[in-house]
């Protein structure tokens, strides 16, 4: 006699100001069952999830816990009746510790009083049951690496009694080495009996460790399979519609390399440290690593965020002092950066606004036939949007991120540092994005590609530069195996080796 | 020039090792020093003395009417919400006191009620505009101390009521140097320490000023949270409102003309509590309404014009805040996902 | 702005929070019109109008500060200290008007130039440098002067604020005030549109995405604070010249103003609303105050029944906006005033 | 015996203090609870004999030299301070002042910092300590507290910021032993060595009610400008004022409250005017009055029959226009009396318990007269101030 499925959710239907999100969608997850659950976005996925949290309530259909019908209209409810959700979003707060953290809204209680030292005490024993040993309860969240964030949610979930976790994007913001870690806690999940509902871009994770798959577009439910009966690309068909061509275009014809554009000698600071590197017109050079490996901080000194304090940076051949984003763009660099909403769009702003933004800030940009190339510009990256009106906030995070390229192509750099581009966007849009990367460099751009996913930099760059601990490892031809980079990676080969 | 820059860095260095509130502290002690210094050399003929028990009483009894306000202050502060219709809540409550006390002492404890009850609704109400109308609470509370101040106006045309002898002397009875009305401060302050420290309600204020999304997710009603730091704020007002008739006698609907809310913000943000919520706490807020205090005495000790004591008052608080506003913001700036490029930014 | 097409969107924009402070201006004006339709006779209309310009002035001002993330609440402490220093200053010569209004233009913009810099450089929240700033100014004026205003105002520097061009069929008398309040309305929508008004936006929005793209974040606040002080200037000058010297010209503007604007369904945290927009919330305020003056309402309820409409219409605007932000829950919590 | 005290402060017929005295004091006519007060609070100010005695009062003949009003005294009653009395002069005295938050308030500090010098020349006062509570009841509460404790003041002075709320503070004072005097606003206790105060509200508002009803036609529409609720020597005036009009055939369009504001005013009765005529200004005090007459001007309509105040701005803008009006006086020349009284009764010489100064009205007549002897003053400055024969005359007045 087998146990009632953890969740079965029946015909859910979802609409939004009357656009429909979800029709008549079904969700069956089995005890200690690793759900995927996936599709491009905007086929329904989060409003799924949030709809399972208790964040949204459905319109129609019927959700069913453990055999018990349940109708959610606030996340406590969800939680009580067993369902925790980590959303891509950390709902953490910077200011409080990893024990405050993991028991906000239900900490536990001794005569009226909290009572810290349980807290304390259920927190460590909840990591160590994780078989985390390298983070300690009374840590300020806000200090932590993103993975150690990212361990505190699912603590706190586990910590609510779920049997049913649900994870959006959870290896997103990490790194590969910090996504076998990951790894380890859902294989851990899946021995205590808990059930996990993960949706993620990443095929590979889906294969290495769901049991079936779920997969949505443009909120229905195209199929429910067993992992075991599809191969990668009929999902990737499934998901989008249609077979995509070769994961990673080739490079465009007529794309020649060019003079030096970029040229870092010897540059370091507090984090990173003998850094050359060079980048040529027309080429695109990967940075790979791990996280915390110094491949942002290189961006970030080259862009003047963090600038260097030794060597020198020579853009088209004269040194330049970069000191601000300011006198980068001066410079004629660019920077797509890791984080879209924090850091890339103003969000209560238009298309246009947040487009033409690059060219506001710095007058000597500014020319009407800037301006005026904007909307090819925007449409040359496919951008759907509502007009040019529109409030950026209301758009799928691919076509936010359309929107961050556009501003920094509308000032026409000559480099352009393109920093975890793909994060969080689909396969159907990270596929464009690729093409529209070769496009960049086929324009003679000099492309400096930071990705956190091995097979990008691979798939993409002529060069890649491998770093490890804030120093460049290593240098490869572009395909070169994974092996390989994960070699210079991990330090356990460098150039000084004979290779 | 460089040696002085690397004293400076070294002292900075050795502040920012500090807790907020711990620096606070210093503040004050700096602030008394400083006074005290300040005392004894313009008053040196008449040897002049800051901490002679008079100046000691005069400080102490100052600290209670803004104590009652910042406390309350602190904890609508510390949710992200303000709340600048203090200062009506506490004259009405003030006339709602003397009126229902009537000069009779049995009635004491039913005026208490009444204040509390009063001052309660009208947190409440402020709360539900800021909670379910999504009013911003400086409009919000604006408002509704307009539509107080309104009440009042036509409603009172001045003083009225009696306060009986017996609760008079919560105004100006004290122990010692100690006057009872800081004492009860002091003990209020006491227990909303241990209320934010303790108890969910008060844990859960951090949260929702902390990031009320964030502790909606994680299953916290933040409307019940921000309600209840409403209530709580306007009730001290009310306390505050007691306080002004224990002294004055008598109600006085004018008590809303002096401004009051300001000085409470002031004394919050002076004791580190930050203005977009989420960290900061009441110990500090005392110290913030003590720095206020010390200097009111300092000047009027020293025969400053009034004129002028506006002027340095102004400056103190914005080079009290200036002095580490700085590292709170950073501090508030950092949010899981971006708290690496936060880093760098620094 | 909001371009319309047709009376759906005519709909939704009277719905947004920009359009829902001119339904209301249209309902108090309708009222007053049933009270008293002389009201709107070209003379009395520019006499309201003229009463109107100096808020609406301070409120463009304070529309940048607040646009950018920022509170100003020392406009009304300046405002005061403006009409004094001009009184003390002027001291009835003529002669004297010009390098005085001098004086005045450069005195803003140093308090508006210090409320930056404090606000920017040392990270004091600016309601806390400003609320400084109003102590420092109500004091050091009171001090200079000996408690009381003094001196005199010319016949020229009450121009501004008192005349106006006269003989004008219809209307009577366009007065100066208004003339002055257009322009500055006029400059502040221009402005907005031009590079510097997008950064500003953007800086209140999202000020690191704004660094990033090479914003000069910090400049443009402190240019909004610049501006505000110059707005209140401006109507320092409007008043005095309205109505002459007072000991208590400007108490408590600073909070009228932010009412106003944020009336005009900006969001106090910065990143949104328009120009134009808050500068109808002062209108809208004035009128509520001629409609009660037109219903003989009794004085002492009025602050009542202000405080009343202001909430309800704030939160009319808040839930119209609340309702597409719920399709991106995460968003909203990002903006803050500080 | 609150009662007992008050029923010794009625038969001292303190004018000012009974008005709010009644309603707060006396458990036999205090509102049982706040509506009731809210139903009385429409007479609240009004008391049939303090009306009675200060509209007596005004056709007194003062005791004392015409010349030096501020030691007129109206039927005193002399009292002997001989236990106040003090050997060897350099007297410490000490003084809570209110505010100086108005241009009366300002004028008035001026000199009675003027008459302080002069004493101190003369030996009789060494250390003047002030300090000023910004009209914040409590703060002036303090205020006296700290002067109590420092008890090392010869004379206490308070100019009370609000009758009842100071009243216990200022008994703490008087229970210190040290003599007290109280002036301008009065407090619900007698304790006070002598409480200085001209005539009072309801006779200025008298003044200048019937003077309106005098000057205009049966059936002129009033219009009454008042600074805010709640004050009780303002709502006084009014409450005086209300009374002739309404016994009178003038028609009372409306009170506003200004706030003292000039743009206020000029936009309040430029509203008035878009209504309808104006005939009559009532104001209860002379700030902004030149506003009022300005949006006369500006409207273009003819200038109404008027009453402001001795303050200067106002009776120029009077002569310039040649315009009917009265200038009210609350006579600032009240702040050099308490001064004077301290060091009398240091000196234990006889004092007024109740000290009534003069209060006359500026009439036309005599406008051309005060103008000439204020000619150098700033604007914001007041007609009566009685400081002519100080030495700082008129330095200290003109360049503050």
């Amino acid at each position: 006699m087998t146990a009632p499925p953890v969740l079965d959710a029946r015909g859910i239907d979802k609409a939004f100001l009357g656009v429909p999100v979800l029709s008549s969608v079904d969700l069956r997850i089995e005890q200690g069952e690793v759900h995927a659950l996936v599709g491009e976005n905007g086929a329904g996925k989060s409003t799924l999830m949030k709809i399972l949290a208790g964040v949204h309530t459905a319109d129609a259909g019927t959700i069913e816990l453990g055999g018990r019908a349940v109708s959610f209209t606030h996340p406590l409810q969800a939680q009580r009746a067993g369902v925790a959700t980590v959303f891509q979003e950390f709902n953490l707060l910077p200011e409080l510790t990893v024990a405050e953290n993991v028991h906000l809204g239900r900490e536990p209680r001794r005569r009226g009083r909290i009572d810290r030292r349980a807290m304390a005490a259920a927190t460590a024993d909840l990591l160590a049951d994780l078989g985390v040993d390298d983070l300690a309860p009374a840590a300020k969240v806000g200090s932590l690496s993103v993975a150690h964030q990212q361990i505190t949610e699912i603590a706190k979930a586990l910590s609510q009694g779920a049997d049913l976790i649900c994870m959006d994007e959870p290896t997103a913001a990490l790194a590969d080495a910090e996504v076998a870690l990951l790894y380890r806690l859902v294989e851990r999940l899946r021995e205590k009996g808990v059930a996990v509902l993960y949706v993620s871009h990443r095929l590979r994770e889906i294969f290495d460790l769901c049991d079936r798959i779920t997969v949505l577009k443009d909120g229905r439910l195209v199929q429910c399979v067993d992992t075991a009966d599809i191969t990668p690309d009929d999902l990737v068909t499934a998901m989008v519609g249609r077979r995509i061509e070769a994961a990673f275009p080739e490079r465009l014809p007529g794309t020649e390399t060019g003079d030096v554009r970029l040229k870092v000698t010897g540059g370091g600071n507090a984090r990173i440290d003998g850094v050359d590197l060079e980048v040529r017109a027309g080429e695109i050079v990967g940075l790979a690593g791990l996280q915390g490996s110094g491949r942002t901080e290189i961006a970030e000194a080259v862009f003047g965020i963090r600038p260097f304090t030794r060597g020198t940076v020579a853009v088209d051949g004269d040194v330049r002092r970069i000191t601000s984003p300011r006198k980068a763009i001066k410079a004629g660099l660019a920077l797509v950066t890791e984080d879209r909403k924090a850091e890339g769009l103003a969000l209560n702003q238009s298309v246009r606004a947040n487009a033409r933004m690059v060219l506001d800030a710095n007058a000597h940009l500014r020319s009407r036939r800037r301006l005026d190339r904007i909307p090819q510009i925007l449409s040359g990256l496919d951008l759907v949007s509502r007009g040019d009106d529109q409030e950026v906030r209301y758009l799928s995070g691919g076509n936010q991120q359309k929107v961050v390229v556009a501003k920094w192509l509308a000032a026409e750099p000559g480099v352009i540092v393109l920093d975890e581009p793909t994060r969080g966007i689909d396969v159907g849009a990270k596929h464009r994005l690729y093409t529209q990367i070769r496009a960049l460099a086929a324009e003679g751009l000099a492309v400096l590609l930071i990705a956190s996913e091995l097979i990008e930099v691979i798939g993409l760059a002529d060069r890649i530069v491998v770093l490890h601990e804030g120093r460049i490892a290593g240098e490869l031809p572009g395909g070169a195996t994974e092996q390989e980079v994960m070699a210079y990676a991990t330090g356990r080969r460098s150039t000084e080796d004979p290779a | 020039m460089t040696a002085i820059a690397t004293a400076w860095h070294r002292l900075t260095a050795r502040l920012a090792a500090l807790g907020t509130t711990a620096l606070i502290y210093l503040a004050l002690a700096g602030v008394l020093v400083l006074g005290g210094a300040a005392v004894a050399i313009d008053g040196a003929d008449k040897g002049a003395n800051l901490f002679a028990t008079a100046n000691l009483v005069d400080m102490l009894t100052r600290t209670s009417l803004t104590g009652f306000l910042a406390i309350g202050m602190t904890l609508v502060i510390l949710c992200r919400s303000l709340d600048l219709s203090v200062g009506y809540t506490a004259a009405l409550s003030s006339l709602v006191a003397a009126t229902t006390m009537d000069g009779r002492p049995e009635n004491i404890p039913v005026a208490i009620g009444a204040v509390l009850l009063v001052s309660g609704l009208i947190g409440a109400a402020n709360g539900a505009i800021v909670a379910f109308l999504r009013v911003n609470p400086f409009i919000a509370t604006l408002g509704t101390g307009l539509i107080i101040k309104g009440y009042l106006d036509t409603e009172y045309k001045g003083p009225a009521g009696d306060v009986p002898e017996l609760f008079q002397q919560f105004g100006y009875t004290r122990i010692g140097f100690i006057p009872v009305s800081a004492l009860v401060m002091l003990a209020l302050a006491g227990a909303a320490v241990w209320f934010l420290r303790s108890t969910r309600t008060g844990h859960h204020m951090y949260a929702v000023g902390g990031d009320a999304e964030v502790a909606r997710m994680s299953g916290i009603r933040t409307d019940r949270v921000l309600i209840a730091a409403h209530v709580l704020c306007a009730m001290c007002a009310g306390v505050a409102g007691l306080l002004l008739a224990a002294r004055f006698g008598t109600g006085s609907a004018e008590a809303y003309t002096n401004l009051y809310e300001l000085d409470a913000i002031a004394a919050v943000v002076l004791g580190g509590t930050l203005l977009l919520g989420g960290r900061g706490g009441v110990a500090g807020t005392v110290a913030g309404v003590a720095i206020l205090a010390v200097l009111d005495t300092v000047f009027n000790v020293m025969q400053i014009d009034p004129f002028a004591k506006d002027v340095l008052r102004g400056a103190v608080i914005i080079a009290a805040v200036a002095l580490y506003a700085r590292r709170q913001l950073d501090r508030t700036a950092a949010r899981p996902r971006f708290a690496a490029a936060e880093g760098k930014s620094r | 702005m909001t371009r319309l097409r047709g009376p759906v969107d005519l709909l939704r924009w009277a719905a947004n929070p920009t359009g829902t402070v001119f339904v209301l201006l249209a309902v108090i004006f309708a009222w007053i019109f049933v009270l008293n339709d002389a009201f709107f006779a070209g003379p009395s209309f520019m006499a309201f109008l003229k009463q109107a310009a100096p808020l609406m002035v301070l409120a463009a001002g304070q529309y940048f500060v607040i646009v950018s993330g920022n509170f100003d609440l020392s406009v009304g402490a300046l405002v005061g200290a403006q009409v004094v220093i001009a009184a003390r200053l002027i001291d009835g010569e003529e002669s004297r008007t010009v390098p005085v209004l001098l004086v005045m233009v450069g005195f803003g913009l140093l308090v508006g130039l210090v409320n930056g810099l404090i606000t920017t450089v040392l990270k004091v929240q600016s309601f806390i440098t400003t609320l400084g700033m109003l102590l420092v100014l109500f004091g050091a004026i009171r001090l200079w002067t000996g408690g009381a205003p003094t001196g005199g105002l010319s016949e020229s520097f009450r121009t501004a604020g008192r005349m106006g061009i006269e003989g004008v069929p219809v209307l009577g008398q366009i007065p100066w005030a208004v003339i002055i309040m257009v322009a500055v309305g006029a400059g502040a929508i221009l402005l907005m549109r031009t590079g510097f008004g997008r950064i500003l936006m953007a800086s209140g929005d999202n000020e690191r995405a704004a660094g990033l793209a090479g914003a000069r974040v910090d400049a443009a606040r402190i240019a909004a604070f610049l501006l505000s002080g110059l707005s209140a200037t401006i109507a320092g000058i409007l008043i005095g010249g309205y109505a002459g010297v007072s000991a208590q010209v400007g108490d408590g503007l600073e909070f009228t103003v932010i009412t106003a604007v944020v009336l005009g369904g900006v969001v106090l945290g910065g990143g949104r609303g328009s120009v134009l927009a808050a500068m109808a919330g002062a209108l809208a305020i004035e009128a509520l105050f001629s409609l009660f003056n037109q219903m003989a309402l009794p004085a002492t309820l009025r602050p009542t029944v202000q405080g009343a409409i202001i909430i309800a219409a704030v939160a009319y605007a808040a839930r119209r906006r609340a309702r597409p932000g719920s399709t991106a829950p995460h968003v909203s919590a990002t903006a803050n005033p500080s | 015996m609150q009662t007992t005290r008050l029923a010794a402060a009625s038969a001292a017929a303190l004018g000012l203090l009974l008005a709010t005295g009644c309603t707060t004091d006396s458990p036999t006519d205090a509102p049982e609870d706040e509506t009731t007060t809210a139903a009385e609070s429409g007479d609240e100010w009004f008391v049939q004999a303090d009306y009675d005695e200060q509209l007596a009062q005004r056709d007194i003949e003062p005791e004392g030299d015409p010349a030096t009003p501020w030691l007129q005294a109206i039927e005193p009653e002399w009292i002997d301070t001989s236990q106040f009395a003090r050997e060897g002069g350099d007297a410490t005295v000490c003084f809570s002042n209110a505010s100086v938050s108005n241009p009366w308030r300002v004028t008035g500090w001026i000199t009675m910092q003027q008459q302080v010098e002069v004493l101190q020349e003369s030996g009789e006062i060494g250390e003047f300590r002030v300090s000023d509570a910004g009209d914040d009841d409590d703060q002036q509460i303090s205020d006296i507290q700290a002067f109590i404790d420092a008890g090392d003041c010869n004379a206490i002075i308070i100019s009370p910021s609000t009758t009842a709320t100071l009243t216990p503070a200022v008994e703490a004072a008087c229970e210190s032993g040290v003599p007290v005097v109280v002036f301008d606003r009065g407090v619900n206790t007698d304790c006070a060595v002598t409480f200085i105060h001209p005539i009072g509200g309801y006779a200025f508002g008298a003044d200048a009610a019937e003077f309106l009803v005098d000057e205009l036609e049966p059936g002129s529409k009033v219009l009454a400008l008042r600074i805010l609720p709640g004050v009780d020597v303002l709502e006084n005036r009014w409450a005086a004022a209300e009374k002739i009009f309404a016994e009178s055939e003038l028609e009372v369009l409306g009170n506003e409250f200004t706030g003292g504001d000039a743009a206020e005013i000029k936009n309040i009765v430029t509203q008035y005017l878009q209504r309808g005529d104006v005939d009559g200004i009532w104001m209860d005090a002379g700030d902004g009055a030149v506003a009022a007459i300005e949006a006369f001007e500006d409207a273009g309509k003819p200038l109404p029959v008027m009453t402001g105040e001795d303050e200067l701005s106002f009776m120029r803008k009077w002569e310039e226009t040649g315009m009917t009006a009265l200038a009210p006086v609350y006579s600032n020349f009240q702040w050099r009396t308490p001064i004077i009284a301290a060091t009398m009764i240091l000196a234990g010489e006889q004092v007024p318990a109740e000290w009534v100064l003069p209060q006359d009205p500026i009439t036309a007549a005599e406008l051309d007269d005060y103008l000439a002897r204020n000619e150098e003053m700033p604007s914001l400055h007041y007609a009566k101030f009685g400081g002519e024969d100080l030495p700082g005359f008129p330095d200290a007045w003109r360049d503050r």
